[in-house]
């Protein structure tokens, strides 16, 4: 099955309905979508201060391993849109940051997919958070649980 | 010609974005390049420490010991933490 | 961590992106939201006869079986926002049929309960469908594949 | 009083969605109450196939052996095939 795969690295911010609408219009009669929306969190230990998030990545590396991401979900699942959309730039608590969205046949292909390319996601596109607190600023750690997130994958049996 | 670029904190602790280096004939593997950039002191050891440094090797994560013809783009930086 | 738990069976359409806006604004300082939204798929062998499903279910059964599902998923993962709408009556190919979102602060969470949500609801709560093809019309059958899916749930670690 | 409903292909089969049973004295678990609709006869007996028929009481799915005090919802249904 061929899959429909696109991949956006943007500073703008995207709407989801639109997205939506256009994995519906794209896919061919699909029967389950999933949608994963990323959302900048706030600080809870911060008190009042200011807080953003500023990504950086590596322009044209970022974009192939998004690409390489979405065709390795895509040889393991049928699907038939694969659509991802990662921001860059200073977001604020709240924003948008990442959307991945998934159509198929079948419920279970459609999540898999979906947890899989975020999972993978976490670990090998090259997106690198800065926190901003106030004054303050800090690159932020990458976490064992999300290379633990990721490393479960290589285990597991491609679905149905 | 080596195009070299460094990423978020690796860029941050050596001031610089990027540079290219000409002369590479000594440099057949991306191990000798990280002893090269190395040598310089100051920060520039910090790229020795496999354990926080990735290397890309024209734009996909890449082994130490990977050969290097003297054409490719080289990145350095810390373990992505996007999403 | 107290859920937000809404659930409605309604015969008419809903709104995607309304419900996503509502998760957002309810959940307290959510970092993932995942949706799934189940579609009436177009039987591919059924010629050019035009084609409808009808869904008929148990009222007040329904909405507990559904409120039920949640709170399990609400006790099994830390969800903030949980919310389930399903229609009945008759619906066209290409329709959306169920929607599930679940806000978490933790995007394993977000994408288990959701898909947990799907799977219980498959074969626990009390919607029956009826495919009508041209003059033609038949209950379908349900599938050990979704029993199966359900299932596997009970031998499953809770996440995080 | 037991009040009875049937959905789905169990309504169409038996022609009916919903009755009442106001004399339910022998009547003391789900099993009797299927025993005596069984014995109408015609469709009726497809009500024992327990691989076909599903059972709610009060809006819960029951096992044929649930006790009944004759005060009960009930309801059959083939399994659930929504989503």
């Amino acid at each position: 099955m061929a899959t429909m795969i696109r991949v956006d690295v943007q500073p703008q911010d995207f709407d989801l309905a639109t997205e939506y609408a256009s994995v519906r219009d794209k896919a061919d009669n699909p029967g389950a979508v999933t949608i994963f929306s990323g959302l900048v969190r706030e600080l809870q230990d911060s008190g009042s201060a200011e807080q953003s998030l500023t990504l950086e990545h590596y322009p044209g590396m970022t974009e192939k391993a998004l690409q390489d991401i979405a065709e390795q979900a895509a040889d393991r699942w049928p699907l038939s849109v694969c659509r991802i959309i990662h921001r860059v730039g200073t977001l604020q608590p709240g924003d948008q940051i990442v959307l991945v969205a998934t159509a198929s046949s079948h419920r279970e292909a459609a999540f898999e997919a979906a947890h899989f390319i975020m999972d993978y996601l976490k670990t090998s596109a090259p997106f690198w958070k800065k926190q901003v607190t106030g004054t303050q600023n800090f690159w932020v750690d990458s976490r064992t649980s999300d290379h633990e997130a990721a490393a479960r994958w290589q285990n597991k049996q491609g679905a149905e | 010609m080596l195009s070299i670029h460094y990423f978020a904190s690796v860029r941050e602790a050596l001031g610089r974005d990027s540079e290219t280096i000409e002369q590479a004939a000594q440099i057949s593997t991306v191990a000798d390049l990280i002893a090269m950039l190395s040598a310089r002191g100051g920060a520039w050891p910090l790229l020795e420490d496999r354990n926080r440094i990735l290397v890309a090797v024209n734009q996909a994560v890449a082994d130490r010991d990977q050969t290097l013809t003297g054409n490719e783009e080289i990145a350095f930086f810390p373990p992505m933490t996007g999403g």
